[in-house]
């Protein structure tokens, strides 16, 4: 067994918070319940942003990753908690996103004041907490285990989310989310088994060293991906996501969306450059994206074809997927030294972020727009402009990002990836972006010029929306819009801790 | 010669599992998947796990089984269900399930030479901390972040089971777990049995420290045994809203979470032990979280609230 | 020489077999989360196999494989759990399976 | 000795095996059951053999552990179905 | 040494023959309650034989106990399983006499 | 850099910082009143401003602005058009619902549309272009009826599709140069290095050339352009085609000879005119016509600097742009004087309307002493003696035709008041638009095309620009009957083709709605599911 | 799991630590003996015990010692005939068998005695109590009803009713 070396490195501890402040939270809730879920997740949200940028502070501070070996038992046999360049983002974003969400929740999900304790308040928060968690813990498990732990405390929280409101469409969705999920989880955990058998060590450091290719490898890569992937919604294993995303309530739907499906995601691509045996197998590499273009050209069809606003975006969500595994042949394909010095890293990993961004807003806009009408048809939601103003401008904004266009982060995410298919002559995929902005455009624009219609007689907006919710929403579509001024090069902090390629 | 029983009984799970699967009515599935369950904890013995055996026998024939039957009962009365939707469809699936299954049996007949494992370095530490059971030590310190995480998976299973409550029934009482009929039999073992089970749990748990067994065992027995008053109708479910319960619920996490962070001060960080007093904190550690798992897994079958609270 | 931890390994692979078959085709729900658990049961003799192989250091099966499956028996437990918990639920309202309607024809507002 | 005990532990795993005839043929679930209940005493009674020959005695507790819940299947089986009468007037649906 | 040895074949071999008894029973006997009874009965005093068979085996007395107490607890999981599945036929056959 | 810059920044801020007071309730119900004042610092900064890249932004913002000669020309046009048909709006769309979301989009596309003829770096461009041409959306589609409807949704769909070529053109330019961002005239510099510069060229021909209307990719022109409310149509059919003209201009290489893609270019710029001009005969409605007419006339524009680029010829980009910039106010002139011909009755028709629109219209044709006469001499020499020479003064009389019909059409128009005439302020803003189209190519001719102004009135200069329009006349009155006769070609002609292929591709579309719900079924999805599994884990094996 | 308060006057007495001393003793035959070990014990063997009370309160009975005695003996022996009995019959090629119910009614009150009683009948040999309710008329299963069933029920009933000292039990639920 080669010695993995892993060492807790200063501010470490902070990796440890970072998983386990959200579990305090949600045992606080769950305990003392009562009236203060909200209170409490509040105390816990801007500590787990400080957390999240404390460690990504550190990151850049000492451009080398932050480890924590817990309990000082060394991995293999140990497990140690590690935030490179990209977790660090990640984390950020994550932090980010599900603080936003907290303000726009907050007061949709407070405690009626006749009653001592309500369902959805104690429910929504704590699985808001417990998927902070989750997430944070898959963007810094080192171990293969670990992360299937990981992985179900994601599952395990969103799904109930799905079916919050008891209809039943979201009970049959969140059913069929998590059994597919299941499968999932299985699919990797077979996966694992099988590593194990053959190398004895799930510690993605300790696999980089020994994995070569050999069927126990082949099979279980093959099995833990595509497990994944069933997870991620990738064409054609997105049979969950739409209802799923689609009859959740807002607040949860952005954040399902917008994280809970990068997750896995996540993990393939660690699985493919940190674990996978190197130099990639092209082949593969292509495999996963073109169905990332089947996801995206189907997927975008689709959506433009919804009646319901809702579904529309989570249909998009599907199609985002899709850009997301076009980085694996661009990336083993380039000639940077390494593949986080590729502008298809980069690319990939802003588009994820970016997306993340546009598509809490866009659900969030899409939740007031249906507050405020009482509806989400897009046939009819003439006079929305009227009701929710800022709404629909952030939807617009969100939208501007998912269409690629400048100056959003989506518009540089994707000619980031343009530029990398257009170098290594990936003509598919170039195809496919180009072809997906259109689609995007065209959906987004649809329900724009539905909103900026004019109100038909009699119109009535339903409810009042308080304006800093609204702001919120535009706050995310303005950072997803920002994001468009990241350089259009190789950013180099999403490169820090990763080690280079043979 | 000496696999014959092996292969006696990998043949029997093989054959109970497909029975299980293709039988038409779901509750004759579900005593197929017990059978299942069973005989699977006989494998675990015979791959020298006795720990997952132990495991195996309170999940698979208890927890599980319950679980499911229950779920039959509350099912309404459906015709038959017809397995196959068409001829084309379950020959193609049963091909890709073969290939799939062929591909893992390749892997597992080519045993990689000398076997990977991590039995040395889990034996070289073990003497830091003074249990003698390598699977309680693995569980509780070398890994003691996924059985935390897992713990936590526990919990939110929980909650997520409880969402499913309706709105007006928030904080009451599942739906009850009595049998159809009242029977004297039930209740003579419901009134014999627990007690027993109380002394073996806790054994289980204990002992677990330095032999086979452990938290999990030990809290689905003790867990078995409450759902066994239930069912006999000498208790009713608590009411979810109960601040005992609740309580009981995080105690296994919160006592695991402040040993971890008490790591900080007493030794070298999260999760970590002092080696004089690890093996204490490690009992106390399990012998909260049996306790929440045992009431974790008692509501998990209980379900979510079906009256409203009084 | 095929030995007894190969003899279950065979077995891991039919029980995940068999798992994906039902799980696959079954149309109700409780019969896919019936057959979950036998997907879930071959995973983690497969699990088993890699411990008993694994037996060393006076150990008779190798301790770190264990300790996952029992973390794994859990999990698969909790989503029994969750999965029972939801199709009980699904039947209180009015649906039996899992296969929707296409969405077109749902037409409730948003939440 | 040993070989004898394992034995008769093979032997014992195939008569049990044969109960689940009765629990393919049925035909009423109570006859399934049984075969899940014979393989539970049979199960207890294999691991104690195997217990006693390998001399691994934490074995005994898988056959305390098969002993202790080997009611719990009959029991389960005979909860209560929707429709049934329901005392606290919490019919299932 | 031998005579304990000898002692432990035969009662685990009269176990045997009762735990074939059962199984016989179990598949042979025509309707479900007369299998319950060769459920209940061969097979627990299978059991017991084994249970006794197995006692001189055991390191110590305290061990041995323990089998003791399985015993006892199969004696007590028989005696509730089988009045349990019985009544569970008779609800069944009350429910749907066709069955 | 600060005094310098101002004036192009504020070029864009101003109508942003607009759009975004918007958001204030109080200004928002007044915006109407100040939309002229929107393009106004675009004038004065094509008035006063002259000079190199002034990069306006640090590092990251990456916003780098410039004008030369062939921007500042354009700007100045086009601020002046914006300007003057922002007043035109003020008054005609005051008190009509949605008066404010049309000011919104206006300013939106007024910002795209000054954008590109100023800004020097590539994502930036791609930012204005865009902004110009997906805001225009909004001003095409205003009207709300079912041909503005029909007439947006195909603008924007070949619109996206434009931005896709245009996108992908810029990445291929980009992979040839340096650095994330570079200055277009930096990257154009590098293509001819390129191991893509056929692609590249042909995609930025084809996205550009989709904006100016170039055949094929014309039909979304006559449909939307006559859809939107008159003061929306002057600045589509006058500015916003120019974002075409100002991409060719800035990404060929026009510098470095390359007789391929020049003569390429000539001959879809000549077809795409005649084709113009053929089309826009059969039709009735006046601003269809001035539609096709447009076409036509990119037709020419695209021709121009076709013949420039085969030869390499210097001057190519200005001279481009002075025609264009002569088209940019004549059209919009146009334009503006079909809603003045609305508003009058048959008393002042001839006066108020035919007299000066027949000017304008035969300046289109290049009618001695008027702009078109000035662009078509001074852009001459691009086009050298050969057929080319011949074909676009053949163009012209094409454009007379076009124009003599259109005059005919006009007069439908005339308001049923006998009496009637319109506001005075909107006569004015007309008046002052037309004036300019006569008198601003007069004060630029000498400066760009490098002839003295008495070279415009010499009698060859004369006889050149005369008889093609002597020959249009002659052909108008030749063929009046036989074209009166003809079939009338539907607007946006080959749509219909693709008219025909909608219910195919609803066909697919549902095809694909079921294929989803075959696919979102469980047992579908789960073996696709182990399909890939085994699929993959083979791929990984034995895939290498 | 929460205990209602059980009947606490009766926690100390005698039964309460009979039991107590039971479940200690199932502990002892449990686990290897340390101090450790059967401090833990102790605890687990009061749980037990508490558990045990508020489940099934000690009644004030007594219990004969000697019948209990008998009855423990008597215990294995029913089984062994019980389970020869079974086998003969299974084994036997002709089978033979007489299945079918008779009822018995008991005298023994309803409770924790009389579901004693029926778990013991269902040791005996041939017959199976298989009513549903918790009515006196009790429906048994024989597998012979050839046999005195009956007869030997009732005198199975006399001694079981000796070694709970004559006495009923008072404490029921009522269901």
């Amino acid at each position: 067994m080669m010695p993995a070396g892993y060492a807790t490195s200063e501010g470490g501890a902070l990796l440890v918070i970072a998983v386990m402040l959200p579990i305090v939270g949600m045992i606080a809730i769950f305990a003392l319940g009562l009236r203060r879920a909200e209170r409490i997740a509040f105390i816990i949200l801007p500590g787990g942003l400080f957390i999240a940028l404390a460690i990504a502070a550190e990151v850049a501070r000492t451009g080398a990753a932050v480890t924590y070996v817990l309990g000082g038992w060394q991995p293999p046999l140990g497990i140690a908690l590690q935030a490179d360049g990209l977790s660090a983002t990640l984390m950020v974003l994550t932090a980010l996103i599900l603080c936003a969400v907290g303000l726009f929740a907050r007061g949709t999900f407070s405690t009626p004041p006749d009653m001592s304790e309500a369902r959805r308040p104690m429910v929504f928060w704590t699985l808001m907490l417990g998927l902070w968690s989750a997430l944070n813990t898959v963007f810094l498990g080192q171990d293969l285990f670990n992360l299937f732990v990981a992985l179900e405390l994601l599952t395990f929280s969103a799904v109930p989310l799905v079916c919050l409101d008891g209809r039943r469409e979201t009970v049959q969705a969140a059913l069929r989310y998590l059994l597919f999920a299941l499968i999932g989880s299985v699919f990797y955990l077979l996966g694992a088994a099988l590593l194990y058998g053959a190398y004895g060590t799930l510690d993605m450091a300790g696999l980089r060293l020994q994995a070569h290719y050999n069927p126990a490898t082949s099979v279980a890569l093959g099995l833990m991906i595509v497990g994944l992937m069933a997870k991620a919604a990738l064409f054609p294993l997105h049979l969950w996501l739409p209802p799923a995303h689609a009859g959740a309530p807002a607040a949860a739907s952005a954040v399902l969306s917008a994280l809970v499906v990068k997750a896995p995601f996540f993990l393939i691509l660690r699985l493919w450059f940190d674990v996978a045996p190197q130099p990639g197998n092209q082949l593969a590499a292509q495999m996963l994206a073109w169905l990332g273009i089947f996801s995206i050209v189907f997927c975008s069809i689709i959506a433009l074809r919804q009646v319901r606003l809702k579904l529309m975006i989570a249909y998009s969500t599907v199609a985002q997927i899709g850009y997301l595994f076009l980085v694996f042949p661009l990336v083993m394909a380039s000639d940077a030294p390494s593949a986080w010095q590729s502008i298809g890293w980069t690319g990939g990993v802003l588009q994820l972020v970016s997306h993340a961004l546009a598509k809490a807003s866009m659900f969030l806009a899409a939740g007031l727009i249906a507050e405020a009408l009482g509806h989400d048809r897009i046939d009819n939601l003439n006079g929305a402009v009227t009701a929710v103003p800022i709404s629909v401008a952030a939807f617009g904004l969100a939208g501007l990002s998912l269409m690629g266009l400048p100056p959003s982060g989506g518009f540089v995410a994707k000619l980031m990836l343009l530029t990398a298919a257009t170098e290594t002559a990936n003509w598919w995929i170039v195809a496919a972006i180009l072809v997906g902005g259109i689609l995007a455009a065209s959906y987004v624009f649809r329900v724009l010029g539905r909103a900026m219609a004019a109100p038909k007689i009699g119109f009535k907006t339903l409810a009042h929306i308080p304006l800093y919710r609204e702001l919120v929403v535009l706050g995310l579509a303005i950072s997803a819009v920002v994001l468009g001024f990241v350089p259009l090069q190789p950013f180099a902090f999403l490169g820090i801790g990763r080690v280079g390629l043979p | 010669m000496t696999l014959l029983p092996d292969l006696a009984l990998v043949l029997l799970i093989l054959t109970a599992a497909v029975w299980t699967v293709a039988v038409r009515d779901r509750r004759d599935a579900v005593i197929g998947f017990i059978v299942v369950g069973l005989l699977l904890s006989l494998a675990w013995v015979r791959l020298n796990a006795v720990d997952v055996a132990l495991t195996e026998a309170a999940i698979g024939g208890g927890a599980t089984g319950l679980l499911l039957l229950r779920a039959c009962a509350r099912l309404v009365p459906r015709p038959a269900e017809s397995v196959l939707p068409h001829p084309a469809m379950w020959i193609l699936t049963g091909l890709l399930c073969s290939v799939i299954a062929a591909g893992l049996a390749a892997i597992v007949v080519m045993p990689v030479e000398p076997p990977a494992t991590l039995a040395p370095e889990a034996a070289a530490n073990m003497g830091e901390l003074g249990l003698g059971n390598p699977v309680t030590v693995v569980l509780l310190a070398y890994r003691a972040l996924d059985t935390l995480l897992e713990k936590v998976v526990l919990v939110l299973a929980l909650i997520g089971v409880w969402t499913l409550t309706p709105e007006q029934f928030w904080g009451g009482a599942p739906a009850s777990l009595r049998a159809q009929q009242s029977s004297g039999a039930l209740r003579l073992l419901a009134q014999v049995l627990p007690p027993v089970g109380v002394v073996i749990g806790v054994y289980l748990v204990w002992n677990g420290a330095d032999h086979p067994g452990g938290t999990f065992q030990g809290g689905t027995v003790l867990a078995a045994m409450w759902l066994l008053v239930m069912m006999a109708d000498l208790r009713e479910p608590p009411e979810i809203r109960l601040h005992t319960l609740r309580l009981l619920v995080i105690l296994g996490p919160v006592v695991f979470l402040v040993a971890g962070f008490a790591g900080f001060w007493i030794a070298n960080g999260f999760l970590s032990y002092p080696p004089a007093f690890a093996k204490p904190i490690i009992v106390i550690v399990e012998a909260a979280l049996a306790l929440s798992i045992a009431v974790i897994l008692g509501m998990l079958v209980a379900g979510p609230a079906a009256r409203a609270p009084r | 020489m095929i030995g007894t931890a190969t003899v279950y390994g065979l077995c891991a692979s039919g029980l995940v077999a068999i798992g994906l078959y039902g799980l696959v085709l079954h149309p109700t729900p409780l019969r896919k989360v019936i057959a979950f658990n036998l997907l879930g049961s071959g995973t983690f003799v497969l699990f088993g196999v890699a411990a008993r192989r694994g037996g060393a250091a006076g150990f008779l099966a190798d301790p770190v494989p264990q300790a996952m499956v029992i973390t794994g028996i859990v999990v698969a437990f909790a989503s029994t759990a969750l999965a029972v918990a939801l199709l009980l639920r699904l039947q209180e309202t009015g649906a039996s399976s899992i296969e929707t309607t296409p969405p077109e024809q749902q037409d409730n507002g948003a939440s | 000795m040993i070989d004898f005990l394992y034995g008769a532990a093979a032997l014992l795993l195939l008569l049990t095996g044969l109960g689940l005839a009765r629990m393919m043929w049925g035909p009423a679930p109570a006859d399934r059951m049984m075969a899940a209940q014979l393989l539970g005493t049979g199960g207890g009674a294999i691991a104690l053999l195997i217990a006693t020959a390998s001399g691994i005695t934490a074995i005994i507790d898988i056959a305390l552990v098969l002993a202790l819940l080997a009611a719990f299947a009959a029991v389960a089986l005979t909860l209560g179905e929707p429709g049934t009468k329901q005392p606290d007037g919490q019919a299932n649906p | 040494m031998i005579l304990v040895d000898m002692f432990t074949m035969a009662a685990v071999g009269a176990g045997m023959f009762f735990f074939l008894a059962g199984t016989v029973g179990l598949l042979r006997f025509p309707d479900t309650l007369s299998r319950l009874h060769a459920l209940t009965k061969a097979d627990n005093l299978g059991f017991g034989f084994i249970v006794l068979g197995l006692l001189p085996q055991s390191p110590d007395v305290l061990s041995g106990l323990k089998l003791v107490v399985v015993w006892l607890l199969v004696q007590l999981a028989a005696a509730t399983a089988g009045q349990l599945i019985a009544q569970f036929v008779g609800l069944e056959r009350r429910r749907d006499p066709a069955a | 850099m600060m005094d310098s810059g101002l004036l192009l920044v504020a070029t864009l801020a101003f109508p942003l910082a607009m759009v975004v007071a918007c958001l204030h309730p109080a200004f928002y119900a007044r915006i109407l009143t100040w939309l002229p004042l929107a393009a106004v610092p675009g004038l004065l900064a094509a008035l006063f401003e002259r000079g190199d890249s002034i990069v306006i932004a640090p590092a990251p913002l990456r916003l780098t602005l410039a004008l030369d000669e062939v921007g500042a020309m354009l700007l100045g046009g086009a601020s002046l058009l914006w300007g003057a048909a922002g007043f035109y709006a003020s008054i005609s769309m005051c008190g009509r619902p949605g008066a404010g979301r049309f000011a919104i989009w206006w300013l939106l596309t007024l910002t795209g549309s000054l954008g590109v003829f100023i800004v020097a770096d590539m994502t930036s461009f791609y930012l204005v272009f865009s902004l110009a041409s997906l805001a225009a959306y909004g001003l095409v589609s205003f009207e709300g009826t079912a041909r503005a409807q029909r007439a947006g949704f195909v603008y924007m769909a070949l619109a996206l599709l434009g931005e896709a070529l245009i996108l992908l053109g810029f990445v291929m330019l980009v992979t040839a140069a340096p650095g994330g961002n570079p200055l277009i005239r930096d990257a154009v510099a590098m293509l001819p290095d390129s191991p893509l510069e056929s692609p590249a060229v042909l995609l930025l021909i084809l996205g550009f050339g989709l904006k100016m209307g170039l055949l094929p990719l014309h039909v979304w022109m006559p449909l939307a352009h006559p859809v939107a409310p008159v003061p929306a149509s002057a600045v589509l059919s006058g500015v916003i085609v120019k974002a075409g003209v100002i991409g060719l201009i800035r990404f060929l290489p026009l510098e470095v000879p390359s007789p391929d893609w020049g003569m390429a270019l000539v001959g879809l710029g000549l077809i795409t005119a005649f084709y113009g001009v053929l089309v826009g005969l059969t039709q009735s409605h006046a601003k269809t016509i001035l539609a096709y007419s447009t076409v036509s006339q990119m037709g020419v524009v695209a021709a121009i600097i076709g013949g420039g680029m085969t030869t390499g010829a210097p001057h190519t980009a200005v001279l481009a742009a002075f025609y264009a910039l002569h088209h940019l106010l004549v059209k919009g002139a146009l334009f503006l004087g079909v809603g003045i011909a609305g508003a009058t009755g048959r008393r002042h028709y001839v006066s108020f309307v035919l007299i000066p629109m027949a000017l304008l219209s035969l300046s289109l044709a290049g009618l001695p002493f008027t702009s078109g006469a000035l662009a078509k001499l001074a852009t001459k020499p691009l086009f050298g003696d050969g057929v080319s020479a011949l074909l676009a003064s053949l163009s012209a009389a094409g454009s007379t035709m076009l124009m003599l019909h259109f005059l005919g059409r006009l007069q439908l128009l005339a308001n049923d008041d006998h009496e009637g005439i319109p506001q005075r302020p909107l006569m004015l803003v007309w008046a002052v638009v037309a004036g300019a189209s006569f008198i601003v190519p007069w004060a630029l001719f000498a400066n760009v095309s490098g002839y003295a102004l008495a070279d415009a009135i010499q009698p060859d200069a004369l006889w050149a620009a005369s008889w093609p329009i002597l020959l249009g006349a002659t052909l108008t009155l030749i063929t009046t009957r036989f074209i009166s006769r003809m079939p009338t070609v539907p607007e946006g002609d080959i749509i219909v083709v693709l008219d025909k292929l909608a219910p195919l591709v609803m066909r697919i579309g549902s095809g694909i709605d079921r294929t989803d719900e075959v696919l979102r079924r469980w047992p579908v999805a789960s073996i696709g599911l182990l399909s890939l599994a085994i699929a993959f884990g083979t791929v990984l094996q034995f895939g290498r | 799991m929460s205990i209602p308060a059980a009947s606490m006057h009766s926690i100390f007495n005698h039964g309460t630590a009979a039991r107590f001393g039971a479940y200690l003793a199932l502990w002892i035959m449990l686990i290897e003996f340390s101090v450790t070990n059967f401090a833990v014990g102790l605890l687990a063997a009061a749980w037990a015990t508490w558990i045990s009370v508020s489940l099934l309160p000690v009644s004030n009975r007594q219990f004969s010692p000697i019948g209990l005695m008998r009855f423990a003996m008597r215990l294995p022996w029913q089984a062994l005939v019980a389970g020869a009995d079974v086998a003969r019959r299974a084994i036997d090629p002709r089978m033979p068998l007489q299945p079918g119910l008779i009822t018995y009614a008991t005298r023994i009150e309803s409770g924790p005695g009389r579901d004693a009683f029926r778990a013991l009948m269902s040791l005996q040999p041939g017959t199976l109590p298989a009513s549903v309710g918790d009515s006196d008329a009790m429906l048994i299963h024989c597998l012979d009803t050839r046999q005195p069933v009956a007869a030997q029920l009732a005198a199975e009933e006399a001694l079981f009713a000796q070694i709970t000292g004559g006495g009923r039990t008072r404490s029921r639920r009522d269901d």
